[in-house]
């Protein structure tokens, strides 16, 4: 019985939101459909939660363990909010006929489809499951950034898909070559692709071909993940699609793909022969955090300069998984929770300013403060958690990253601090100008539910004073997992 | 019966100071008139001044504040107090510990804050110059001051200058190259704050060259006496601080007996009267210089002092 | 294996490399569709030949994709394209052909050295297959790096593709889901770059990515 | 128990913050907040007292918050609960005059949710035992102040202002962050406790006291660290001010006697020469820098900063008399710089209360524009000159006793062995001297033109005396000042317990001396006596007075000033602010400031008006701030084309990093 149960809450995960899409696909109307999206959401949060209560044992193509519970937790709840969030911004979106109902119809479906695909990735234990799924959320997310058909929205698009399949397929080539060097160990067919069948014989594997394998994965889903110098679609990406999808790009499509790229790593790191995989991501997270730092000055779309500043992010998550050890895997991955919820929290509020403004230039906003409070001060705070400054969550990841680097390699943790500085110094910049001084631009008004931003918020700076021990014991656990 | 003695001591020494400080600067004045083959104003004429000023009517100008009529009292209170701790004829007096040499400092400091505020409180141009100009020296004389006294604090393993004169006085002080910078520091300072020539005349009312008078511009009557006494009071101050730390002789200690003290009294007056005689003669010989020199003056003696104190620092033969 | 089998299927392989050099040598894009239907062929032919040699009777399912698909649907789908788009005599200007050539020679040189890194236990075969697959990727990854025109890039994606297929065919025993994902994903990149095409030239009259790049969002 | 106290005080404090966004905009709210954190401050103040006066044993408590393995530590003893006493003193007398002074604010809803929550991350850092407590707080605290500065937010310079601070801000937190890195090693030991446990090595102590002293003299203002100060505590409200300026600093100055004296180990004795210079330049220049003002609260923001290199001076020769093992020197010195810590955190929160009450009676900060404020505020101008007496360091009041301190701590300092000490002592000694001659000048300048002579604008011609509550605030502190000034051997007693924790040794107990004098070593050396100073000023002043009237006349006439001779003029004859310092700037700001005067005096018979132009440069800020801005605006510059590349070029970068992984991979060993 109770395995039947906890069957139907992994299948759910996927069965959900793939109905949903069909149904979401057929059905007209927009008030229904986006109450059917929000529904679709939160059941399979609700699926996800049972995943605490009951586990299924690893079948040959699913697998849920500590790992990507974390993920699919994440995922769905983000899912959920931005759902809710999605709800008021494409009413808004059809008012202002940006969007037309076959369009928005089209919009639900892929919404969905992009679930779908993304819990797939993650509850996959095949990895050539994996890569389909990843594959999938990647052309529904391209769909979705094409969406307003304006010339920035199809170049965005186009970008996206060359860069995304070039990616994609150096992933399938990584992939190929994970299963060459499996299948002199673990024999021919189907074993050879089972994540959990790797990971346990990996240290018998030809450490060459793992190499080869890991530079073409790294580069493959680190496209997705939007580490420099791979990032190109990102900032465009975001900028330009509804900005429900950017805050799901951002707060976790990329999450998804790092995830994929940190199952790779523990393959590798199984293997003493191969080559360790810290160093390139650490080198690549750096690259990226500094990089995207210096990027973020020159940004006059406030997307845009949101999409940057989710590259340092990533760069900064991928930097502690490098270094990797329990302290820095622990930092890495309250860093990456963190990051998710407050990125997604951001864009809500951007996505809300947008629409009041009418543009998303910054030189056209000011003043925010003082024409929406509500909306000004919760971006304000958005940005302060983004930047890691108390008494929100990524302060103590940060804290954490930086003190436990110090310790190991100085010289690299000036370089991090360094990036955070110069990053934050830019992110205040523009913030200053939108949220204070005389207030600029159009102000309209606003129909706006602040209850996810809010939410996401509120959770995070509950994180930053307080974490439940549970997840605390969980998050160390799956930091040992990561070795 | 000791307490009731020393009471009476400090006392004396207190009033001897209030009377001597007209006679010095008659005095002076006297002794440069004659250098200068005049007759000059006798004696006595500056206690007639302030007693004819004492009788005259105040006339306050209308922005006068209430600070401005308090400040006389303000100055003279500080500069009395300052004066009643410098030993002149008996050393260890009662109150000496109360105050070592940086408070006597200070506290002609603080008379010299209100005095400048004075200057600023009726609004007017003169005010002003004066004012700035004060605070521009003080700000150089006062640190030129410190480190003299640090250096003789170095000597003297002390601020306290009851004990700093014991010392002077006692055989174990050579000559020494950091004294003598601290002497030249020392008259330099004092030439400056007691506003004399060649930093300032106190003889003229010449607008645009004058620094303490054009400070005092708008006092009158009682208050004017109240400022011409403390100014005496400064440079008899000044005088007999060169004298205890300079020439420390014949300075009673503690328990002498009344003859001895006479004794020190009088070497007082003549030492008194040698520095006023050295201080016309300097006057007289010397032309003042103009207000923008007066940095570099100052600076000197602030280098003079603080070479002193390095050579102290490095070594104590210095 | 034997000899023979090996050295066919090391032949196929090979040649698929040389036609990408070929590729790599056109400038004209109707000539350039015609080396690929040609890439594809090649493609098929040695899918086949791998499948006739593992006995692994669904790689012939893959064979026939390529050579349906790739060999006929989509060259002729793009020429119909590029005539309608009157794209179809323009002459590339791309970077010159020399240094191209040359790089592609140094990409096939680090493909194999890299390749020949693994181990001896690997088998042979898996291993030259292996290689040149890994050269025929890079050389398309070149091909869309060198070409502005949005087609030949879209052809230099899909030679990447057929050297994905060259490799996971290569592969001994690779489970079914691998075929599918690829035919999957040739189809769905098929369809979305035409949905690309479709739209954007009902936007702009041309694919040139440059004319895409003149909308960019932020100009200095 | 105590420490629970203070803790709930500060929670309660959070609450009121929270509570306060809720509340802001109804009428009442500006009292209810006030008066609550008057009332927290209050009990906290109680409780530290006490338990600084007590003597007790530190307290400590450790919360299951923060990092969780960690947990965050509190912990009581002497040191932070004098720290906790600055910190509250100064929140209930800025809360008092707020009482009156946040009638007037415009947009309370700004001020009011941060203000508590300041108190709190103030009272926070104090009390902190763990790295994480300690950086979360003392970020938390310049967040909110942020906050506060941001409030009057239309602003252009505030916004400025308020970046310029944050950044500077976040470098200190990270430099801190980093040096708490190097203490607490590769595993970890974030506590006090282990830290203190643990002894660094020397080389490293050093780093983690130069990082510590970055941390902390960035958020103290030490030059060249300083450039935000003179920005950003003028722009907050001014009770916020007085605390930024009054408080902040010496929580900062908290923070880094903590690192130095007990986290540290034992450094070596060359970082105090380190710590002697570089709070003797601030001393010197942040006077020279205030001299040069005609704003009165960025004149203000100045001088602290040469309070903070007086302070600094303190505990610099404290570090260097304990490097040489001369624990009854070092007691004296570290005595000067806590109680000058003290002090300064009397008088600089009077006069900014004062700055505030001009503010809201004119209007007006700039100088220029005040002026014959005495006539219309009495109370006000008189407090104020109390203050300004104080900071001058006059006798017989607080300023003058801690420095009094400071220049006994210097005369010992010829027993130190080491030559670099012997050399650069006497200078900073030089330099603490010009300073205070300085201030005396600074200060004359600042009330004169504010309080004295004639109104310069219409808006200071219509003052009226300030409210209630700000005067009895000021009245407050101007007491406090005065008792200091002239008891200070009380507050030495009470120091004592926070020398003996860090040095281990502490000054003679003043308690016993005669006629409460104070006696920093021996009697034969030095002593002073504030209270009999005071008396015996008020004693022959009032003789004097006393005799004057009954002596002489006491006719007196009004009439217009003399002048001279010249008949009366507007007030625009008056010296103004930038004139009166215009000697100065001759003998220094020509080479400090690069200042330059070009006069324009146009030929007889024309009728133009000759003009004066003055023009200064902040060299500082010349050449160390802008070629840093200079150098990130060229890197964006550089790199931004990245961001406009055509896709082509896109795929060439991943083309590019695939080629270079692979031959990495062909050439690995």
């Amino acid at each position: 019985m109770s395995d039947a149960v906890t069957f139907n809450a992994m299948a759910g995960l996927l069965a959900i939101p793939a109905v949903a899409a069909v149904l979401l696909a057929l059905l007209p109307g927009y008030r229904l459909t986006a109450r059917l999206n929000v529904l679709a959401t939160a059941l399979t949060l609700v699926c996800a939660l049972s995943l605490f209560f009951r586990r299924p044992a690893p079948g040959p193509y699913l697998l849920v363990d500590d790992l990507n519970s974390t993920f699919v937790v994440l995922t769905t709840f983000v899912g959920f909010t931005t759902a809710l969030f999605s709800a008021s911004y494409i009413g808004h979106e059809l008012e202002t006929g940006r969007l037309t109902p076959p369009f928005v119809r089209f919009y639900h479906a892929m919404y969905q489809l992009l679930m779908f695909a993304m819990n797939l990735a993650l509850i996959a234990n095949n990895i050539g499951l994996m890569w389909v799924a990843i594959e999938l959320a990647t052309l529904t997310t391209v769909l979705m950034v094409g969406i307003y058909r304006t010339h920035e929205a199809l170049e965005a698009a186009w970008k996206y898909f060359i860069l995304g399949s070039v990616g994609i397929a150096l992933a399938l080539f990584g992939t190929i070559l994970v299963y060459m060097a499996a299948r002199p160990v673990v024999g021919e067919g189907l074993d050879a692709m089972v994540w959990t069948v790797l990971v346990t014989r990996s240290r018998e594997f030809d450490p060459a071909l793992l190499d080869l394998a890991f530079v073409f994965l790294l580069l493959g889903y680190g496209t997705k993940v939007g580490l420099a110098p791979l990032h190109a679609w990102l900032p465009d990406a975001h900028a330009e699609g509804p900005t429900p999808i950017s805050a799901v790009l951002s707060g976790l499509l990329l999450n998804v793909a790092l995830y994929a790229l940190l199952r790779f790593k523990m393959l590798l790191a199984a293997n003493p022969a191969a080559l360790a995989p810290g160093p390139l991501m650490v080198t690549l997270g750096l690259l990226s955090l500094v990089f995207a730092a210096f990027m973020l000055y020159r940004r006059r779309d406030i997307k845009r300069m949101f999409a940057y500043s989710s590259i340092e992010h990533m760069g900064i998550i991928t930097f502690a998984f490098g270094m990797g050890g329990p302290l820095a895997n622990f930092a890495g991955l309250l860093h990456m929770t963190m990051h998710s919820l407050t990125k997604s929290a951001i864009f809500f509020a951007v996505g809300h300013v947008a629409q009041v403004k009418g543009t998303q230039r910054i030189a056209d906003m000011g003043g925010l403060t003082e024409t929406h409070p509500v909306l000004g001060w919760g971006l304000i705070l958005g940005v302060v958690a983004i930047a890691g400054l108390p008494p929100l969550g990524i302060f103590m990841s940060e804290f954490l990253v930086v003190s436990s680097t110090f310790a190991r390699a100085p010289l690299l943790a000036l370089v991090l601090v360094f990036g955070l500085l110069v990053a934050l110094a830019a992110l205040f910049l523009r913030l200053n100008s939108i949220a204070f001084g005389e207030p600029r631009g159009p102000n309209g008004k606003t129909d706006a539910s602040y209850v996810p931003m809010f939410a996401h918020l509120a959770l995070v700076l509950m994180a930053g004073i307080y974490l439940p021990p549970a997840l605390v014991a969980w998050f160390e656990n799956v930091a040992k997992l990561l070795g | 019966m000791a307490l009731i003695r020393d009471l009476l001591i400090q006392g004396g020494q207190m009033l001897l100071l209030l009377v001597l400080a007209p006679l010095f600067t008659g005095f002076v004045r006297k002794m440069k008139a004659r250098l200068q083959r005049r007759q000059g104003p006798p004696l006595i004429q500056p206690y007639r001044d302030l007693v004819r000023l004492s009788r005259k009517e105040v006339v306050l100008a209308d922005q006068a504040s209430w600070l401005f009529r308090t400040t006389p009292y303000l100055v003279f209170a500080a500069t009395w107090v300052a004066a009643s701790l410098i030993p002149t004829f008996r050393i260890d007096l009662l109150f000496s510990w109360s105050a070592d040499l940086i408070a006597i400092i200070a506290l002609l400091g603080s008379a010299r804050f209100f005095i400048a505020l004075a200057g600023l409180d009726v609004g007017t141009s003169f005010g002003g110059i004066g004012s700035s100009r004060e605070a521009m020296i003080a700000s150089l004389a006062e640190p030129a001051m410190i480190m003299v006294v640090f250096t003789l604090a170095l000597i003297a393993g002390s601020t306290q200058l009851s004990n700093v004169a014991e010392f002077m006085a006692s055989p174990q002080v050579g000559l020494r190259v950091s004294l003598g910078l601290a002497l030249f520091g020392l008259v330099m300072v004092a030439l400056a704050e007691n506003g004399r020539v060649p930093i300032d005349n106190p003889a003229t009312h010449l607008e645009l060259t004058m620094v303490h008078e054009a400070m005092v511009l708008e006092y009158s009557g009682r208050h004017l006496a109240l400022i011409e006494l403390s100014a005496a009071l400064k440079l008899l101050l000044y005088v007999s601080l060169l004298a205890c730390i300079f020439l420390p002789w014949d300075i009673e200690s503690a328990g002498a007996s009344a003859p001895t003290l006479a004794l020190g009294i009088f070497a007082y007056l003549g030492k008194l009267a040698l520095g006023g005689f050295l201080l016309a003669v300097f006057e007289t010989s010397i032309a003042k210089m103009r207000v923008f020199r007066v940095p570099e003056f100052l600076g000197a003696a602030l280098m003079l002092g603080l070479l002193a104190t390095l050579l102290r620092f490095v070594s104590a033969s210095f | 294996m034997h000899g023979i089998e090996f050295d066919i299927a090391h032949l196929l392989a090979g040649s698929l490399v040389l036609v990408s050099f070929l590729e790599l040598y056109q400038d004209r894009l109707y000539a350039l569709l015609n080396v690929y239907a040609l890439h594809a062929l090649v493609l098929a032919a040695s899918v086949a030949w791998q499948a006739f040699v593992q006995d692994a009777p669904h790689l012939y399912i893959t064979a026939a994709i390529a050579l349906v698909f790739k060999a006929i649907v989509i060259p002729v789908a793009l020429h119909r394209m590029i005539v309608r788009l009157g794209i179809h005599r323009e002459i590339e200007k791309a970077i010159g052909v020399g240094p191209v050539m040359l790089t592609g020679i140094g990409l096939v040189a680090l493909s194999m050295v890299v390749m020949l890194r693994v181990t001896q236990e690997a088998d042979p075969l898996a291993r030259e297959d292996l290689a040149f697959a890994l050269s025929v990727i890079l050389l398309g990854l070149l091909m869309m790096v060198t070409r502005r025109n949005a087609v030949s890039q879209v052809v230099g994606f899909m030679s990447l593709e057929n050297g994905l297929v060259l490799a996971a065919t290569g592969a001994k025993g690779m489970p079914l889901v691998v075929e599918i994902s690829v035919a999957f994903s040739v189809l769905i990149a098929f369809i979305v770059i035409g949905i690309f095409l479709f739209r954007i030239r009902e936007r702009f009259d041309t694919v040139d990515v440059q004319a895409l790049d003149r909308f960019r969002g932020e100009r200095r | 128990m105590t420490l629970t106290v203070v803790l709930a005080c500060a929670a309660a404090l959070l609450v009121l913050a929270v509570l306060a966004v809720v509340i802001a905009r109804f009428s009442g709210a500006t009292r209810l907040v006030y008066g609550a954190s008057m009332a927290m401050a209050a009990v906290s103040l109680a409780a530290a007292t006490v338990h600084l006066l007590s003597a007790a044993a530190p307290e400590s408590l450790a919360l299951p918050l923060g990092v969780p393995w960690l947990g965050s530590h509190f912990r009581l003893d002497a040191l932070s609960a004098f720290f906790l006493i600055v910190v509250d003193l100064g929140a209930l007398s800025a809360s008092l005059f707020a009482l009156g002074y946040g009638e007037h604010e415009m947009t309370p809803q700004r001020v009011l949710p941060f203000y508590p929550a300041f108190l709190c991350g103030m009272t926070l850092v104090v009390l902190a035992d763990d790295a994480f407590t300690f950086l979360f707080s003392w970020e938390f605290m310049s967040l909110s102040s942020w906050a506060l500065v941001m409030s009057h937010h239309r602003a252009l310079e505030n916004v400025r202002a308020g970046y310029v601070y944050l950044v500077m801000a976040t470098f200190g937190t990270l430099a801190m962050l980093l040096g708490f890195g190097l203490l607490a090693g590769p595993d970890g030991l974030y506590t006090f406790a282990q830290m203190r446990a643990a002894h660094p090595a020397a080389g490293l102590a050093a780093l983690a006291l130069l990082l510590a002293l970055v941390g902390a003299g960035s958020k103290a203002g030490l030059v060249p660290l300083h450039a935000w100060l003179p920005l950003a505590h003028p722009a907050a409200p001014s009770h916020v001010s007085a605390l930024m300026s009054g408080v902040m600093t010496k929580v900062a100055v908290y923070g880094f006697v903590r690192i130095a004296f007990e986290l540290a180990g034992a450094p070596a004795w060359w970082w105090s020469i380190v710590v002697l210079a570089v709070g003797g330049i601030t001393a010197v220049m942040g006077l020279l820098y205030a001299l040069m003002q005609n704003d009165l609260k960025q004149l203000l923001a100045y001088s602290t900063l040469e309070n903070v290199g007086i302070i600094f001076v303190g505990v610099g020769l404290a570090l260097a008399f304990r490097a040489y093992d001369m624990p009854a020197a070092a007691a004296l010195a570290l005595t000067a710089a806590l109680f000058h810590v003290f002090n300064h955190s009397l008088f600089k929160s009077l006069l900014f209360f004062g700055a505030g009450a001009v503010l809201t009676a004119t209007g007006e900060r700039n100088m220029e524009h005040l002026g014959g404020l005495i006539h219309r505020m009495p109370q006000t101008a008189f407090v104020v000159l109390v203050g300004c007496a104080a900071i001058s360091a006059l006798p017989p009041l607080n300023g003058f006793a801690s420095e009094w301190l400071t220049f006994q701590a210097i005369l010992l300092s010829p027993q130190l062995p080491s030559w670099g000490l012997k050399i650069v002592v006497p200078a900073v000694g030089a330099l603490l001297a010009l300073s205070a001659a300085l201030a005396a000048a600074c200060f004359i300048r600042a009330y004169g033109i504010t309080f004295l002579g004639r109104p310069r604008s219409g808006a200071a011609q219509a003052a009226t005396e300030t409210d209630r509550f700000s005067l009895a605030a000021m009245i407050l502190l101007s007491v406090a000042c005065l008792i200091a000034g002239i008891l200070p051997g009380l507050f030495i007693d009470a120091l004592a317990p926070v020398n003996s924790a860090l040095i281990g040794a502490h000054m003679p107990r003043q308690a016993g001396t005669q006629w409460l004098a104070i006696v920093p070593v021996a009697a034969s050396r030095s002593s002073y006596d504030g209270l009999l100073v005071f008396l015996f000023m008020i004693i022959s002043g009032s003789l004097a007075a006393s005799a004057i009237h009954r002596l002489a006349s006491d006719r007196l006439r009004r009439a217009p000033a003399w002048d001279c001779g010249y008949p009366d003029s507007s007030p625009a004859t008056q010296y103004t602010a930038m004139s009166l310092a215009e000697p100065i700037r001759r003998v220094f700001g020509a080479t400090l400031f690069r200042a330059e005067e070009i006069v324009e005096m146009p030929p007889p018979g024309d009728m133009r008006p000759a003009q004066l132009k003055v023009s200064m440069r902040d060299l500082i800020w010349d050449f160390l701030y802008v070629p840093i801005a200079d150098a990130v605006d060229a890197a964006a510059d550089r790199l931004n084309p990245l961001q406009f590349l055509t896709i082509r070029q896109f795929l060439s970068l991943v083309f590019g990093a695939l080629v270079i992984l692979l031959v990495v991979l062909a050439l690995w060993p």
